[in-house]
């Protein structure tokens, strides 16, 4: 399943995906660690799995107007719109920044086109310095009336076909838990050739404010995002491990390290910690040495509990 | 820029619904107009954390307002999160990410400051009042409790006039009212209040000819420019090109009020 | 759309649906309210708009072994596995009992075919009492691989018809949220002949004990309630408005009546309270007080509110 | 059986991280053995109620332990909830939920009361002893300090036999082993505490032939039978045919230990 136990260095954090070996399982999610630089008055961006990136677009992206985000029980709702740099300037102006460090670097990308897909994942292939790429199918198909690539799996499997044909790099895709059967994305990516899933981006979620009658963000619907949706996001994680033939990431409300062990046991082999950051800069790093601790503690490693769980 | 446990010194009334949080703070430096980032407490509900302006610094040697050991802040409950900060005891401990933001920029030599604060807008002043040693204070009072927080000015060199919607404590309407009439062509005004309220000091500083700055405030979740999600509309395109976008918590919370669109706000 | 504004009584409170006014638009959701009688003494079951009493199938049904549930960030799994009474007891045993109180009482109904679902719809029929039926279609259709009726749109649409064939009640759809597209369900359960929809029943989640290395539930996964499902809940309430023609019942993390409002505001007739009455048996009435004092202070009435967001 | 806010009259450490809540309560009567779902906080995180059992009632006229306008909790603080309770102050309130479930059944004329309590497990036996003015309480504790707690018993006239894994205090061992050696035909065995303990003592008394009756805990989420979260298996089938499970909540939380499938818990 792509996860290499390292017997030989004794070691027990490492995991490896895609042929990637990470030092420990823990990653950044994307859109909740800037390009990296923004936390190092924070946190030690070395000692983290890997720092996975704001979603980059094929041209600066200006995003949704305000208000963008709202706070709702025990998680929060976002429409940024996808705001970014571009890839361009993601290469010359942020790269070069995390290139300093260890650790390794994950491109998020998106796009509204197959095309623009495309084009990100050519301009990205031997760029030093990114490991891999995530591509976020999470977004509105302009050529089809907004319908979500992420939700239809002929779509999705596109999408991964068209990113595989640009680049060499290793492609993560990361999954809509919108679906009714995340089995069947996991198979329609998989077989169009991705390397690995994340799972999962945010629920679509929806805040009125009842004294204006007004939706409470500009776009009425976004993003829902923290510890509230953890557990849809195990769930999904432990149906995918069932047919997936490559590596899982799990992503969605992990505040802490036995939260993201609920996602390792269910099936991931390394996982990502979002809003949490915003709450904790340091949360990441926090839940790679929690983690840390308990595989000490059991006496395993990382790689021995991914889907260890008995049902 | 840290995020650290802040021991409670002490967090009292200040008026009615409104409350002094004084956290210990080794070596603290901070500019008027900066704010910090308070986990209110440690459960997930609320998840978020909440912005609040420095009200001020204290027991710092040498009597330099923006250094000390203390850092005090000015807040009103207003929902649940400033509801469970309210209820927190001295000696207990909250986590504190910041100073933050950029506070108000220096005035130029021959500018004469004119600080406009509507309720809780007074607190970026205190500070910048102390800093600058004269100035005045244009405070828009929500009535008569609130009206007394101009007391904690009487130490420092800054003129304060204050006026009530109902005239309950000086004078009677607006305070962008008052800013008419204490305006000249040497002001400089420097605003914190209600969008409406900086709205009409823009105009006002406008018509006069001279600069304005405000701090605004959005629903913020990081605090540190990453999640972009306090975004508001930059006026100035063809200079921004590709980013008309600013973030309130990493380029801001104060901005020329040139910069910003504010039929979009 | 079924909403009739009571103009000439002058009353804020009282809606309509598939032809029955309540006296307020709040219900109590399936399965957390038992039968009724439990709340009497903690609050007065005449000021609900109704009680929609626990799901009821042809047979007396046992449910899961434990642990049956498990708290997660504001909210908590079930896996009761629709325990219940039966139909026939319930007529016999619990109905009589609620028929004392002036307040509507709709059956939930579930079944794990086709001629259960009928045959259950045809014993409430011309039952005393009964104002209406709500289908629960989140069960699994055990003659089709466990396929949950509520995830297909052409096995919904035939649960409904079946059911409709069978009673002349009134008949309210209640939906799975575990679906890629909410829309694509009303249309089909409205075409199939459903006077009604109830939106959301619980998201499917999962907790993981990760010092056991076990699932919390003894199912592995079970159906996720509470506040942190309301911002996913009203958002399909919002994207069913869209399309739907026939009332909509919002549920999901109602605890106040400002969260009863904000479906209202979305689209919804009328709502139900569900996980919260756990947490105070006496929730659902403050909801409706709630909601008096909000249509009163604003000067409208409930009707004039549904579906009032401005976008 | 009311849902209402109590008054925190005394909130204070008992044994290390064991505390006594005691609530204001008009009118209390309470069955030993029956419960209260406590809500921690109003807050969102956490959400469900927790269970504890009643400690005793006070203040109550004719000396009656079942009466009182006090309610006495003794918690131990094991994770989210029990922590955010311990750290409620006195005159604040909490909302409780109860007297709830049934308590344990009176003793028959002939049966000498011999009570078990594992840990926490200890918590109903207070009343009980106050009520049958005499019995035998066989308690294990986890260590000193919780052993502690024996003390409480004192002014009962209820004999106390203290066993520890250790040793530390009283025998060494399980306080079955304790059991085994005070049973005799004549006794009737009340038990509380972790499953293990409970399953260990249902082997002792069945053995000797008398009946036992144990205290049972699950989550739970309404405390009062609908939620039907707190199901556990029942044994005896013919009776109970179509069903197999009992709600600790609202026909517990204490049993017949026949009636319950030991297997599946
Ligand atoms: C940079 C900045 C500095 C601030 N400085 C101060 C200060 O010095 N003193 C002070 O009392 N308050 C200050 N605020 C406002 C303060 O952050 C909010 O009042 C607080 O977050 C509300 O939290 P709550 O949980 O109590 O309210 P919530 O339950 O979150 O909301 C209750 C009500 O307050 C409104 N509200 C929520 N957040 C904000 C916000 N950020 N701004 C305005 N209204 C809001 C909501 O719309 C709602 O009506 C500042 C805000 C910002 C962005
Ligand atoms: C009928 C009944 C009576 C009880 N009486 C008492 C009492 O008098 N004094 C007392 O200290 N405790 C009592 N308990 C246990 C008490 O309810 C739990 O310790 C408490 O709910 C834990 O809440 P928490 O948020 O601190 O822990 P959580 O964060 O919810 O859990 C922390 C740890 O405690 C375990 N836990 C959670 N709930 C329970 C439970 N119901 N039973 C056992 N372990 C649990 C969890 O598995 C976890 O390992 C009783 C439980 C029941 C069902
Ligand atoms: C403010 C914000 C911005 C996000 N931006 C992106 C993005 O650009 N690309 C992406 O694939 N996911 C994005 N996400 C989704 C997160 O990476 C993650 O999948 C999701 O938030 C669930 O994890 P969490 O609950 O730990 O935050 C964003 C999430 C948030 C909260
Ligand atoms: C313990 C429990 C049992 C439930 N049983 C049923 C049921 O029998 N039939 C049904 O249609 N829905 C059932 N539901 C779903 C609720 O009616 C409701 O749709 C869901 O809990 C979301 O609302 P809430 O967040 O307000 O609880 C149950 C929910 C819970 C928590
Ligand atoms: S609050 Fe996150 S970018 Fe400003
Ligand atoms: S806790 Fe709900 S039935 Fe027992």
């Amino acid at each position: 399943m792509g996860t290499t136990v390292e017997k030989n260095t004794g070691e027990r954090l490492p995991v490896e995906i895609a042929g990637i070996r990470f030092q420990n399982p823990v990653m950044t999610a994307s859109g909740t660690f800037g390009y990296g630089s923004e936390f190092a008055p924070y946190t030690d961006l070395n000692r983290l799995g890997a720092v996975v990136v704001k979603g980059l677009s094929l041209k600066p992206r200006q995003g949704n107007p305000g208000p963008r985000i709202v706070e709702t029980p025990c998680g929060m709702l976002n429409a940024i719109g996808l705001q970014n740099v571009g890839v361009e300037a993601f290469i010359k102006e942020k790269l070069p920044y995390l290139r300093k460090y260890s650790t390794r670097v994950i491109a998020n990308i998106f796009g509204e086109t197959m095309e623009d897909y495309s084009e990100v994942a050519r301009m990205l292939d031997g760029v030093e310095g990114v490991a891999a790429l995530e591509v976020n199918i999470s977004c509105p198909n302009v050529k089809k009336g907004g319908i979500v690539f992420g939700t239809d799996p002929f779509e999705a499997a596109k999408v991964v076909m068209a990113v595989k044909k640009s680049t060499r790099l290793p492609v993560i895709t990361k999954l809509s838990p919108n679906v009714t059967d995340i089995k069947v994305m996991v198979r329609a990516v998989e077989d169009a050739g991705s390397d690995a899933v994340s799972i999962i981006n945010t629920l679509t979620g929806m805040v009125v404010d009842v004294e204006k009658r007004r939706p409470a963000l500009a776009t009425v619907t976004g993003g829902l995002s923290g510890p509230a949706i953890r557990p849809v996001a195990v769930r999904m994680v432990w149906e995918a491990r069932k047919v997936a033939r490559t590596p899982i990431i799990g992503v969605g409300g992990i505040m802490e390290a036995k939260d993201a062990l609920e996602f390792i046991i269910a099936g991931a082999t390394a996982v990502q910690v979002g809003t949490a950051s915003f709450i904790d800069p340091n949360a990441a790093v926090k839940v790679a040495e929690g983690i840390a601790e308990y595989v000490e503690r059991h006496g395993t490693t990382v790689s021995k509990l991914v889907g260890s769980l008995e049902v | 820029m840290e995020s650290k446990d802040r021991k409670i010194l002490f967090n009292e009334v200040a008026a009615p619904g409104c409350f002094r949080l004084g956290l210990e703070w080794r070596s603290a430096e901070v500019t008027p107009g900066q704010f910090v980032m308070v986990r209110v407490s440690d459960g997930l509900d609320p998840l978020l954390r909440r912005p609040f302006g420095v009200y001020g610094v204290h027991g710092g040697r040498g009597k330099n307002p923006l250094k000390g050991n203390v850092v005090e802040l000015l807040y009103k409950v207003v929902g649940k999160g400033t509801r469970i900060l309210s209820a927190r005891e001295r000696n207990e401990s909250v986590n504190v990410l910041g100073p933050l933001g950029n506070g108000f920029p220096e005035a130029g030599k021959d500018e004469k400051v004119i600080m406009v604060g509507g309720g809780m807008g007074i607190v970026p002043f205190l500070m910048l009042a102390k800093k600058l040693g004269d100035g005045l204070l244009l405070y828009g009072a929500r009535g008569k409790s609130e009206a007394a927080l101009a007391k904690d000015f009487k130490g420092t060199a800054c003129r304060v006039k204050v006026s009530t919607v109902d005239g309950s404590v000086g004078a009677k309407g607006l305070v962008t009212e008052l800013l008419e009439r204490e305006i000249t062509k040497d002001s400089v005004v420097y605003a914190c209040g209600p969008v409406g309220m900086l709205k009409a000091a823009t105009k006002v500083a406008a018509a006069a000819g001279v600069r304005c700055h405000v701090s605004l405030e959005r629903s913020m979740a990081c605090g540190i420019g990453v999640c972009l999600g306090c975004a508001v509309r930059a006026k100035t395109h063809g200079e921004r090109e590709n980013r008309n976008y600013m973030m309130v918590c990493s380029e801001g919370p104060v901005f020329d009020s040139e910069d910003i669109d504010w039929e979009l706000l």
